[in-house]
């Protein structure tokens, strides 16, 4: 290795702690966005969390029986069930006298969105106390690119073929939690690692349930370049396709980011293989939808406290 | 009964290979069983996929441990794992590379082929050069060299077998075909 | 963090040394991803300006901080290109690796 | 205490003695006074525990599961469509060797919607890796409770209290609800072999490729063959503190029957009855009542059947394109050790009560044939 | 046409040709590729049908059961989790008489989680009314489909057609394409007996009680045990036409056979190697598989299995605290017919290979002991 | 009977169609609100309407086989599943060529806000072509009184006991699926029958996932008269505690009665059972809360459309 | 609406009679709810405007209209109060059932 | 073996009579099984509970067909059903009416005995005028007529028995004990 000895010994720079509670050899694709949420994730929790993970690309990741790639203990559970099966291993960890563990969720989007949501809507009903990660690539990635609800409008999945790509919205899942007025709902984004780390941190210090939604680039659904992975989420978030947000009590407002100039939507869509198909006029029905939904953002954090 | 494994990397094709080569002997009348590992597939990380023929329906459906010849997609693989695991004595080794087979260390009990497919790939606009698309050429050395299938029904097995690029895969297909280095 | 060692595969012989349940006795460092990759990031030190950034994105946690520089763990790269995307100032190269 | 309980009571109260740490459940007629009573005991603070009162029972069961994952004794109670839809999570229970406790009040399952009594929607997870309790009286509810936690903690392997609806879930009955002192000494706090905890962080139920599933479903079923000799002792243990008996079986005049019943639930007592009258009427009837259906009592069953000239099997249950599922069962552990004539009769689906009567013409057509005339005897069908 | 095909896209052959006129489904691995194949189907307009494409699977059964009650042909596909997860719903099917037609592969149930083959998934489901169908290739699984539209639709009962996970279902192997007019004569359009329509409205699966139950449930089963002559006629029908047989069973080379081995799915086509090897070796072994398990092939069973010295059922599933379920089964269909020695071996589980190799022990065991010397015999467990 | 043949005879003055698709002899109990709801949604939709009825008082009001009190066929589905077993039918009838009839999902509370959100979800999601109604009595009243996430914050339920009362507050089922951004979402309550008419028609001409919240007192799980049922539907209203209000596409808000003067909640807690436990404070609190709800409600009109 | 006719109960002597899955074959007018009442609401025609009301609100369709007024009908009227409550000029009186 | 049928209408506590009453044979030490009848309630509908009552331990679990004696709660029931179906010769009708036992119009097959329950609740605040509360004054005339408990047990099982008013109950029972009106 050629270690500059020479040069002056500055600091590195480090924007996020040192620890690591995620380790190498994990079987996660080149560029996975997904890993570098729950690297993030962790980051923040600490090493006395426990993590609730259902059917999704993380039950892989993390690597088969008898390994994991975790520091922190995690109870693979059914598809269905990661928010009750994360409240249910909270209560029985008070039970037994612990009362520190954060329990975490930790589920894909089609875990979140689609299968997962009515536990994860009883829960937050109960306002049960845990903290619920949906990192969110867009489709069921686990089982080979199938439509979510998560999917966007337009994209190419194995179950929308392009000759009849997705033709409905995502999911509008961040304002279905907040309609449920639990005490905090954040979405975030692995490409700003900071941010994400500032609400995981801020979420770890609230009672109850907690959301937060991760935007997580996925190369081998999205048909995308392994490096481009933290491009496209900065891309998301200056074209407003995912915007980055804090709810309080589902009634208080606050847009993390706002671009000076709203990127057009084009130039995320164009670089991805699942959106090649688009025509000029499905890409301005996009702009346009992401324009509306942006300008509601807006007026919510006007309007705030809702 | 003729049993083959191919060895490759997640994101080459290996499957689509043994596919379409399930394909070609199809369209010999005789019969076939192709499949895949079973398993959880990463780009870059090694793959297997494996063939059965014979000329009489095959009802055995366990898994090849002990093929008659492998195929290997990616030379690299070579260092990675051991590709000549339960290979019969005998057994053809068909190998994409530049080299000639004697310039290949395999233990002189096995034959040894070789294809360049990566140079035949780029040839044929089939893929980028960090990530070639070598598998159609390959099916084009191995029915060659085993003597599996005419070259009209691998031609037509690839136009069929493949997403894109039909007549660019065919060529590849035939000038691998034509042109692995083998001594039976 | 300091490199990481790659461990040993857990072999079981018998039932008799499983668990009781399918739970994990160890980490899969023994798993050198290393192997996937085709294309290898090389780090030229000369121009790092130390911001951090390769680090942080790496999602295989495959560069490590050493003597305050960063250094790829080349037994885990799977070689995605992310830090040399990232680098600010470009001092990662993609370079393809021999086959 | 003598008290006056239904046996949904029974059930709450066999939580309860237990000290159940968490309860998550979901209503459903005819279950509901179980969670009713034990959402009072919290209220009152009668129970020390934490009751997540969920919004399906698929629910109800995760959250058991990651209870009991966590270290803590966990109880539910479900019926029929609520058991049904635990299916997958059922699996999870004994695939993970989480011995959850489970009370389900038979129901006839849907459409059209029954509340009414039959052994179809346990029975339809016979095959989940569950042990199985049948029970025939509201004390037998309550003392299965407890000792159901005893084997099942021990073995990491979940169970099930089964009850009929309404015939016990709705009966009063005069039960002997013992001392909570005599039952914490009888069942120690739950000291699971493995828990989740970051203290010893592990991964529970990660991919498990072919190289190692075989072995962990092994144990398994090995952990099951201990479950009956578990049962048997604990039994007897309980025995010794309480007074009362409960095993594998509960055989009724057998030793010298001509034609055994075998019967299980409610109808292994009303059989007792039946016995009764036909021993007075001179006929040598006997009854096995089969508490335990997982693990299958294998032993038990062969060695007091095989005396017997002839078996009839009452079930209260179909398995559509085959039989009788008792009977089945019973047929398969006969195979080989025994040849005597082995009827099966199913009556009762839905409800429609199992009376004397319908014990009379079992017993009469038994006696008529030398070996059953028909694949399936139905008794009671409206033809 | 003679086409290469994975068994998952045998499945959507066949449910194309069967011309169904709703899907829903969920993906699951190792079921994807029937979806995905559907998909692009009806993309294509090569399928006139609607796609509802789910949020879980239990939605997509509920959705076939509502369009199945309007009268249209219902089609959908899972696995495993997703099979147990519509556990609930598979009840409803047949209790509600609704013919839908569902492609399972079999899978290794979760935890740990498993997508490598064993038959717990679909057997879990014996006791739900549904036929089941079990396949050894990739043409019976796509003539199976066809053929099966056309009894449930006779009888108004659901039918599952069954293949082993990647054996099958990602195995290519070829398969003869029926035209698809010669399909349309096979199997006419869907002529419920009852339909929900405004037209006649009836409110169905109403509350039924006591009164009721019973005989509703009763000629369901009258109506399954229809079924094993009408699938024989109809393999019988369809042999006509196409040139392939399909019937209960599949027995090869029992007729003079000392042994006979019992088996299905796949292990039923690889056991076929394993009687040709021992047969060189002079050893008069046979095979039946057994196809149909619901409803179970009584008579074919018995008048085949008597005549054999010695059968040896091979089980990749397991019943905890039982034993393997086709033993159990088989054991049950023989008693009182029979009293040829059986033996019950389990292997496979969690997607653990069956090989020649297993048949070579599986054989000698068998040959070696005079009676079973255990309830159950592991093959291939690392003990 | 004593029928003034005398008085001039003036025609009666009906706000509703004569035509009843609803018949006497059901099982309901003496003035049950649920059932007038069905009454007054069937005059609106006519005999070409199929209902998806899962597990709830309607699957016994409507009588056992081999009966049933109305006019319009229905399919008694499972719990959890009255979304999807429309969508089910409806696809189905849509393939045998009934392009016509109009499926309807009628579900309780707990068959929507719980057991069956997901399935709900999933149907909006895609904007399957039905109706959903909700006819909500804040509790599982079929299997005798047991919480739901209906049930509002300081209800006793049999699961709820008056130490333990329920202390969540009601799920924002409205909020949660005017977030699905659908083309309709309506609250309704069989005390204003003709506002309640006016939408189911005016849902019965729109295509896509169309939901009706539909208010209906249930004397026996809240304890109160029988009597009071319609009084009790107008307190909701004149409270403030279930408005009545119209979404359109999830963003157009209208709200349809706007009391003049807000009418203290205890006036209409004080009149149930199931409240009378409550304390001056639990009141205030309620009262707290509804005057939050109604200053969002208020706020989403008023910002309309977001 | 015209007053409605009490039915028949359905009664199967036999599996052969029932259909084959458990659907409707007939109303629930068989079902005589009146006989749940306690108290009768008795309707003062005299003093009745005619504004239907009672009609409206009555849950079991109890209330028919003859001649343009309106009738209880005491085959299926369960006794609920609720017409007389809401009556808007209280012409109708709930009197107690002679036990 | 004893075995009584009660008639009732939903909303009138005809289960918790019968529960209250298997509270005071157990209170002597006799066995009791009581259950409802096994289907919806609803308030006003006719309502139906069982009570087994025995020396021994009770095992038939099978519903009653014949009892030996009814007990009817509403004194309307008589018109809407048939409450003696079933009901054994020589068994009680014990029935809530101010009519005196020989103005009701039962075969003399059977014995009946009449109690003013409806009175002596009211007469004890128990219920309004349209739903009086006369489950437990009832449970007081059952026990004196069939002679199954003593009056200590029955006060006892009342007051441990009822939600609210334990000693208005208690009182309505002894007075129903003592005032019931029968010719044994
Ligand atoms: C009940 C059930 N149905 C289906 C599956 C199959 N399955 C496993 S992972 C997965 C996709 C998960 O998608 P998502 O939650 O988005 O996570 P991702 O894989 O994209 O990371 C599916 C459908 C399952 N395990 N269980
Ligand atoms: C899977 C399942 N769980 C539980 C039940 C029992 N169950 C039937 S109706 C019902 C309550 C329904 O409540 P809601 O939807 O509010 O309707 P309501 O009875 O109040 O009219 C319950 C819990 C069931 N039928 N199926
Ligand atoms: S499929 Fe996508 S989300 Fe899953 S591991 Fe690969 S890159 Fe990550
Ligand atoms: S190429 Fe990718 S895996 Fe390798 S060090 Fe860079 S970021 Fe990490
Ligand atoms: S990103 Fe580039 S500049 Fe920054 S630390 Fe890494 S190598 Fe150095
Ligand atoms: S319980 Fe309530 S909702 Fe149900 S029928 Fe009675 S009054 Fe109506
Ligand atoms: S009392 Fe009730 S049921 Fe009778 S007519 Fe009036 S509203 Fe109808
Ligand atoms: S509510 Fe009164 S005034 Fe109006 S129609 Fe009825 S009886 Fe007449
Ligand atoms: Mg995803
Ligand atoms: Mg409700």
């Amino acid at each position: 290795m050629n270690h500059p000895q020479k040069k002056k010994q500055n600091k590195m720079r480090l924007t996020l702690p040192l620890e690591e509670y995620m380790h190498s050899g994990h079987l996660a694709c080149q560029g996975c966005g997904a890993t570098l949420a729950m690297r993030y994730v962790l980051k923040a929790l600490g090493q006395r969390t426990a993590l609730c993970i259902p059917a999704c690309c993380w039950s892989v990741i993390d690597g088969p029986f008898p390994y994991s790639s975790l520091d922190v203990p995690i109870f693979h559970c059914a598809f269905e069930t990661a928010a009750i099966s994360a409240a249910g291993l909270k209560a029985g960890l008070e039970m037994v006298g612990d009362h520190e563990t954060q329990v975490v969720a930790w589920a894909g989007d089609g875990g979140t969105f689609d299968i997962g949501i009515q536990a994860l809507s009883g829960v937050a009903e109960r306002n049960d106390d845990i903290i619920y990660v949906c990192y969110d690539n867009e489709a069921y990635m686990n089982t080979g690119i199938q439509r979510s609800s998560a999917t966007p409008f337009g994209a190419w999945t194995t179950t929308t073929p392009v000759k009849h790509y997705k033709n409905r919205p995502k999911k509008d899942i961040d304002a279905i939690l907040a309609a449920h007025r639990i005490p905090y709902v954040a979405t975030a984004n692995i490409s700003y690692p900071e941010d994400l780390y500032r609400k995981v941190l801020k979420a770890k210090n609230i009672k109850g349930t907690r959301f937060i939604h991760i935007y997580a680039p996925c190369p081998s659904g999205w048909k995308t370049r392994p490096e481009d992975t933290i491009k496209l989420g900065k891309l998301a978030v200056q074209t407003c396709i995912f915007p980055l947000f804090e709810v309080e009590e589902g009634s208080t407002w606050k847009i993390n980011i706002k671009p000076r100039e709203k990127k057009p939507v084009e130039e995320y869509l164009m670089r991805q293989g699942r959106f090649r198909h688009l025509t000029a006029e499905a890409i301005a029905l996009i702009q346009e939808e992401v324009d509306r939904r942006w300008a509601r953002l807006l007026k919510y954090e006007e309007t705030s406290p809702l | 009964m003729v049993e083959i494994r191919f060895h490759g990397r997640g994101g080459q094709g290996t499957v689509v290979a043994s596919k379409i080569l399930a394909d070609a002997i199809n369209k010999e009348g005789k019969f076939v069983q192709a499949y895949p590992e079973f398993g959880v597939e990463r780009r870059g990380a090694p793959v297997y996929a494996f063939i059965r023929i014979d000329e009489t329906p095959i009802f055995d459906k366990s898994r090849i441990y002990s093929p008659d010849h492998i195929v290997v997609l990616d030379p690299t693989l070579i260092e990675a794992i051991d590709v000549t695991e339960g290979l019969k004595e005998k057994g053809w080794i068909i190998v994409n590379t530049d080299k000639k087979p004697e310039e290949l260390a395999f233990p002189t009990k096995y034959r040894v082929a070789t294809i360049d497919a990566t140079h035949i790939a780029l040839k044929h606009q089939l893929g980028t050069r960090a990530t070639p698309i070598v598998n159609t050429a390959i099916v084009g050395a191995v029915v060659k060299v085993l003597d599996l299938a005419r070259l009209e029904s691998v031609i037509q097995a690839v136009k069929e077998g493949v997403p894109l690029k039909p007549e660019e895969n065919a060529a590849a297909a035939k000038e691998a075909y034509e042109s692995v280095v083998f001594h039976s | 963090m300091k490199k990481q060692q790659p461990t040993k595969k857990i072999i079981f012989h018998s039932e008799k040394e499983m668990p009781l349940a399918p739970y994990s006795l160890g980490s899969m460092l023994h798993n050198r991803t290393g192997a996937w990759r085709n294309i290898r990031p090389e780090i030229n030190l000369e121009n790092c300006i130390q911001c951090g950034i390769c680090w942080k994105f790496c999602p295989d946690v495959a560069i490590y901080i050493e003597n305050e520089y960063p250094v790829v763990d080349y037994t885990y790269c799977k070689g995605c290109g992310l830090c040399a995307e990232e680098c600010p100032v470009k001092c990662i190269t993609m370079v393809e690796e021999e086959k | 205490m003598r008290k006056v309980l239904m046996g949904n009571h029974a059930l709450s109260y066999g939580a309860m003695l237990s000290r159940v740490q968490v309860v998550a459940a979901y209503p459903i007629t005819p279950q509901t006074q179980v969670v009713e009573l034990l959402s009072e005991m919290c209220a009152e603070k009668i129970l020390d525990a934490q009751f997540i009162k969920v919004e399906s029972e698929h629910s109800a069961m995760a959250a058991c599961l990651g209870a009991s994952l966590a270290g803590a004794r966990t109880f539910t109670a479900t019926s029929a469509q609520g058991l049904a839809l635990m299916h997958e999570l059922l699996h999870w229970a004994s695939g993970g060797r989480l011995p959850v406790v489970l009370g389900n009040i038979n129901r006839a399952m849907a459409p059209g919607w029954s509340i009414w009594t039959d052994q179809n929607d346990s029975l339809s997870q016979r095959d989940t890796g569950w042990m199985q309790f049948y029970c025939g009286s509201n004390q037998e509810v309550l003392d299965s409770v407890i000792q159901a936690f005893k084997v099942a903690e021990k073995l990491h392997i979940p169970a099930m209290i089964i009850l009929d609806a309404f015939s016990l879930s709705h009966t009063y009955e005069i039960v002997d609800v013992p001392d909570q002192e005599k039952v914490d000494k009888f069942l120690p706090p739950f000291q699971p072999k493995f828990r989740l905890t970051p203290d010893e962080p592990h991964a529970f139920g990660g991919l498990t490729s072919p190289e190692h599933y075989f072995e962990l479903r092994y144990k398994l079923q090995k952990d099951m063959e201990k479950a009956p000799a578990l049962i048997e002792e604990t039994g007897q243990e309980f025995e010794e503190l309480f007074g009362r008996k409960l095993g594998l079986v509960d055989p009724y005049k057998c030793d010298d029957a001509e034609i055994i019943l075998v019967t299980s639930g409610t109808t292994g007592y009303t059989a007792r009855v039946a016995v009764d009258h036909f021993r007075e009427k001179g006929l040598k009837v006997g009854n096995l009542r089969i508490r335990v259906l997982r693990p299958f009592p294998f032993e038990k069953v062969q060695s007091i059947l095989s005396h017997a000239k002839k078996v009839a099997v009452i079930d209260r249950n179909i398995s559509y394109g085959h039989h009788g599922i008792f009977y089945q069962e019973v047929k398969s552990a006969l195979y080989g050790n025994s040849s005597v004539p082995v009827f099966g009769y199913i009556t009762g689906l839905g409800g429609r009560d199992i009376t004397l009567n319908t014990f009379q013409k079992i017993i009469e057509e038994t006696q008529r044939n030398e070996t059953p005339p028909e694949r399936i005897s139905w008794i009671g069908v409206k033809k």
